[in-house]
């Protein structure tokens, strides 16, 4: 079973074309980073998978099962509390289920309060925990990790791990943070040029357990990344 | 930049009040320094009141409200369906804008005396001919606000496969509450001001009717005792009902 | 007992004519049950007819003529003799002195009493009337108040008001069947009468109405008869209270003759005249069978 | 979730002509199987219409037109100001918002016969009395608008020092867009049915005059010739000005 | 002259105490960056110096003339173009001018379309640009420079050096990347605990010049941020 098919061919908007050729598969459970300097056409290539585009040449191919995403930005609904964000959505579990999982982000205190009124990243929190909270088959995460200071990633990180060693959903996540990229994936996907293809995909050097060593991340960051980019 | 209605809690259930009293006082002022039948002082509506509650303003107005509650209800509730369906809907949008355009600039003169010969001269055609001069009121203002809803939000609930109940819930009706209360509140008026066509043309009660008799015998007072006992009502309605309503609404905005 | 509908004013005089006939029960007398359907305008009255739930109601029969012309058998039996008025503020004295003055005119620029006064300026003093004065039109309260203030120095309107202005103190130019006469329309036929629909109204019911009608209006000629009305009247004043029944009783139509179908007939082709296009859209041919009165027939008969 | 009024430029213009096309076809049906007076069939109306062109149409149109457009300029300006107003400024708000639900309330013929002894049977005065039936709505619906506006955008208008017409231009009034649009439609419409009852109780001439009269003789098919002449005009103007307008006013969205 | 004087004795929202005592004073022209992890009140504190928000205890005393902001989400007027965005400012330079200081940012292309047809990461840049575009006095920064990967970001850096040596502007800014903040900054102020209060104030131990060194940004941030926050 497979997590997930691209076979893009094109997507241009308004005659512009954005995205080119890009193709991969992800296998079920395999965990993928995108990178790709800023307006080159991550999100795009997030939204078509996440079917709100269909206007592209080639197919893509989610799997069966629950789609869940973390938005560039957060997305929540304004007029409910972060908890209730969460429970409302079908297939979360209930309020106090919400309430522990947000905890678990450091958000037991901010649970019962609108979005509004918790700061940005707190917000980008909730949204990744109700991304978490609904099982997915894919997970499309975008930027989740940004705004938030080393140790809070550092705890979100776990959190998202847990939650997909748990779950074995297959994850597709951009990020502009090489060390993060390498701290998660199994497979590094690089896109660019005008229109953007696929220019570098790249299994991970490091094993699952490895990732959990910050000094193993560093000299693979070195070793991957070294030339100016 | 955004207004809090009333200051808080008890304190801000004042300024109504206040504002009332302001009001009356400087109607009482016109009133006496122009000294005319035509600008009635409150005593002379009172003294009019007085009169015309011998005479079963009780009843009338209780006709009246049924009847506006009546309408009122069934326009918001078809106008607004209709008004968010368009909006969310191209398709259905291209085929029938044109024709709320169209029913929404029909004279009310034309529905209310179709309705009659229609219906005849009954409650139900009454408050029949009231609710379609309103629909397309409400549906014109509910479809600005659904088409400005976030396509943000609502490729998130797309994405989470919110059923449309919980959507339109959660998602979308929110966003429309300002929309909402512009049509609750522009439509509870205009209601009140069909009705009393509507009563003028065909029903043997109601203020519309009184108001209407007062004005061939010429009297301002009595037409102003009937008018001012449904504003009463309104102003009643807004600060018991909508504003803490908005209030609770509102309450998630920084 | 059959029953019969009749749409009212609730503060008009026809209304108080069908209370006389109730309380004194003049229709169970004259087997059947009248009821009135209290309504607020001029215009209700009609949507009432039209939609079939009321079998009669007073109208003027120019609107007869042009029911008749769309094919609807519609009789017309008079009601009243009284017609409207020339009522104006102190200076004005006749028509004539109209000229270059604002007029209030009720009904609109085609409304009869204003074509006939109008004919009458013509023949009397030499000028249009339409064209010498400044006319300003609108509702019948609207327009008495303005003439109690002054915007207007005489105003053409129907007769109640004219009553009331009367009992206020203005003074009245003359009336518009004194109007008529002096055209040589003699004698002035009267305008409004009850109508209905001789396919939905059988005419045994019709005449019985009718014949109530009449009772009543003998029952009114009398003062002593006014003053159980005088609650529903909403008089402002004793003035008011007698100019009203004044008019009322003085306009208390005979049968129709001969003679007031001629004068119908020289009234309507002055009208047509007068209107022109305008007064010929609202109304239809000339024809004399909608005067033609049920009740003298089953009156003959018996 | 958002409509697209019409498709692209000449094919969506289509849209309303075959919307108000199968809206034709479906009365020539009901008029042709009801066969009544009472609903007229298009071909009545078109005879209705011929003769009433004789007798003055264009005359009373245009009169009508002038009251309406004045009218409309006047209430929506006046509105617009006064509900920005008070959305935007809470002292002000507190203090005069149960003013606008009273004058809400007010029924027209008050305000039209209180405008007509006042002011006298005039021009002015007809169109003053439209105009004030009309600003408490306009102000009511934008009022509400301008309590939504972005509290992000206006700290950042504040913090680069925009003056107050940059902000009104810039920030403010393109978030009000759909509230003008709701306001604009339901106010044309609304303005139209009160001139047309300040019409039949104070001016010479005008269509609320003219259908006035074809109803006293329930003359369904030129009542029908009036109001749809003044639904043509509006059509065409919302599709000739408002659809093109809102299509330019919404480029920005995604 | 100072740049900017913050003697905050306490901040709270709906009785809930989120600042505490927090006293500095930065020179005029002086950069600083304040650090802290997510919802701790870094933004609020923001905030109260652009004053936005007055109801707190304490004195903030911005300096004279203009001040100019980039907000944690862009806030651009989203029905005008990026070009448009600066332009309308009071104080910023015309239309052609600001294409060309898009065009700096890497924008030259989408300065005349509207923000939400461009990537998150292009609103920021043009957020930036109108900031910088005003030439205020004093420049305060959340996150500027987040979502853009390392090579826009390092000309976004470049470009907010340029402009500050230029203008002479105070700059206060957040963030919650250390190298960056040892890039930009002059001074790092930290705050923590709750209510918030300045925990540490210390000056960057590199010279403006030896900032632009990577290798020297590492080894300071080694030296500074060792311990496990
Ligand atoms: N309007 C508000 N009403 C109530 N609480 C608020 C409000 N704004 C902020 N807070 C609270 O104040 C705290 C600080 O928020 P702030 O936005 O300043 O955090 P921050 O340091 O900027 O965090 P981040 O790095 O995530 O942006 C948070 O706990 C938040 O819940
Ligand atoms: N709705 C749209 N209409 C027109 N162009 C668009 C639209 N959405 C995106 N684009 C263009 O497509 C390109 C890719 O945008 P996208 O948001 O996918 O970038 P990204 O890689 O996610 O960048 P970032 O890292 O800044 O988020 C950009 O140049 C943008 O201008
Ligand atoms: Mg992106
Ligand atoms: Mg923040």
């Amino acid at each position: 079973m497979t997590g997930l098919m691209v076979s893009l061919a094109g997507k241009s908007f308004a005659g512009q074309a954005v995205l080119g050729h890009i193709s991969f598969t992800l296998d079920a459970g395999e965990r993928a980073c995108l990178l790709g300097p800023s307006g080159i056409g991550k999100s795009t290539l997030l939204n078509l998978v996440a079917g709100f585009d269909t206007d592209y040449q080639g197919t893509i191919t989610p799997p069966h099962g629950r789609l869940a995403m973390v938005f560039q930005s957060p997305r929540l609904l304004p007029w409910r509390t972060l908890a209730q964000n969460i429970a409302l959505i079908p297939g979360a579990p209930d309020l106090a289920a919400a309430r522990t999982l947000l905890a678990e982000a450091g958000l037991a205190e901010a649970a019962d309060q609108y979005p509004e009124k918790v700061s940005l990243g707190m917000q980008r929190r909730a949204a990744l925990c109700r991304a978490l909270a609904v099982d997915p088959a894919l997970i499309l995460l975008d930027e989740p990790l940004v705004s938030l200071d080393p140790a809070t990633a550092e705890q979100m990180r776990q959190l998202l791990r847990r939650t997909l060693d748990v779950t074995g959903a297959t994850a597709l996540m951009t990020t502009h943070d090489r060390r993060e990229a390498l701290a998660l994936a199994d497979r590094i996907l690089e896109i660019g040029g005008s229109p953007a293809t696929l220019v570098r995909d790249r299994p991970s050097p490091l094993s699952r357990a490895e990732r959990l060593d910050p000094d193993k991340v560093e000299t693979a960051y070195k070793a991957l990344f070294k030339h100016p980019d | 930049m955004r207004a809090d209605t009333s200051g808080s809690g008890a304190r801000g259930a004042l300024w109504p009040l206040f504002s009332l009293a302001l009001l009356l006082v400087l109607w009482t002022g016109a009133a006496a320094w122009l000294q005319s039948d035509l600008l009635p002082g409150p005593g002379a509506v009172w003294q009019a009141f007085q009169r015309e509650w011998q005479l079963g303003y009780l009843e009338d107005m209780l006709a009246t409200l049924a009847r506006v509650g009546a309408a009122f209800a069934l326009a918001m509730s078809i106008g607004a369906a209709l008004g968010i369906w368009l909006g969310m809907t191209p398709a259905a949008d291209r085929l029938l804008w044109s024709w709320v355009i169209f029913f929404l600039n029909v004279p009310a003169l034309v529905t209310i005396v179709l309705c009659y010969v229609w219906f005849g001269l009954t409650e139900t055609a009454a408050v029949l001919a009231v609710a379609i001069n309103k629909i397309p009121n409400v549906a014109a203002t509910l479809r600005e606000g659904a088409r400005a809803l976030s396509t943000d939000l609502a490729e998130m609930a797309r994405l989470y496969r919110m059923p449309a109940i919980a959507l339109l819930r959660h998602v979308v009706l929110p966003q429309l509450a300002p929309f909402f209360a512009a049509a609750a509140r522009n439509g509870l008026a205009l209601v009140w001001k069909i009705v009393l066509v509507v009563e003028l043309l065909g029903r043997p009660n109601g203020v519309g009717f009184e108001i209407h008799s007062q004005f061939q015998l010429f009297d301002v007072a009595g037409i102003f005792a009937y008018a001012l006992g449904f504003i009463a009502i309104v102003q009643a309605i807004e600060w018991l009902i909508l504003a803490p309503w908005e209030r609770a609404a509102r309450r998630w905005r920084r | 007992l059959p029953v019969l509908k009749i749409a009212v004013l609730k503060f008009g005089t026809v209304n108080w004519l069908m209370e006389t006939i109730t309380a004194n029960g003049f229709d169970t007398a004259n087997g059947f049950t009248l009821e009135t359907v209290p309504l607020a305008g001029g215009a209700a009255t009609s949507v009432a007819f039209q939609s079939g739930d009321v079998d009669m109601i007073v109208k003027d029969w120019v609107w007869a003529l042009y029911q008749r012309d769309k094919g609807v058998p519609i009789e017309f039996v008079p009601y009243s003799n009284t017609l409207g008025a020339l009522m104006a503020r102190e200076g004005v004295e006749t028509i004539c002195d109209l000229k270059g003055q604002s007029v209030g005119v009720v009904g609109g620029e085609t409304d009869k009493s204003w074509l006939i006064l109008q004919a009458l300026a013509t023949k009397d003093c030499g000028f249009d009337l339409s064209e010498e004065t400044k006319v300003l039109t609108g509702a019948p309260p609207l327009m008495s108040q303005q003439l109690e203030t002054g915007a207007v120095q005489a105003v053409s309107t129907y007769w109640h008001f004219a009553a009331k202005l009367r009992a206020a103190g203005m003074p009245e130019v003359m009336g518009v069947g004194e109007a008529m006469t002096q055209l040589g329309i003699d004698p002035a036929p009267p305008m409004i009468g009850f109508v209905w629909d001789a396919d939905r109204l059988d005419a045994d019911l019709a005449g019985a109405m009718l014949r109530a009608a009449e009772a009543g209006r003998e029952t009114l000629s009398d003062d002593a008869a006014w003053e159980p009305l005088r609650p529903m009247m909403r008089v402002k004043s004793d003035a008011e209270f007698a100019a009203l029944r004044d008019a009322f009783q003085a306009g208390r139509p005979g049968p129709w003759t001969q003679a007031n179908t001629d004068a119908a007939e020289k009234l309507y082709n002055l009208l047509t005249d007068l209107g022109g296009a305008g007064f010929k859209a609202e109304a239809g041919p000339f024809t004399p069978a909608i005067f033609n009165d049920p009740t003298a027939a089953s009156a003959d008969a018996g």
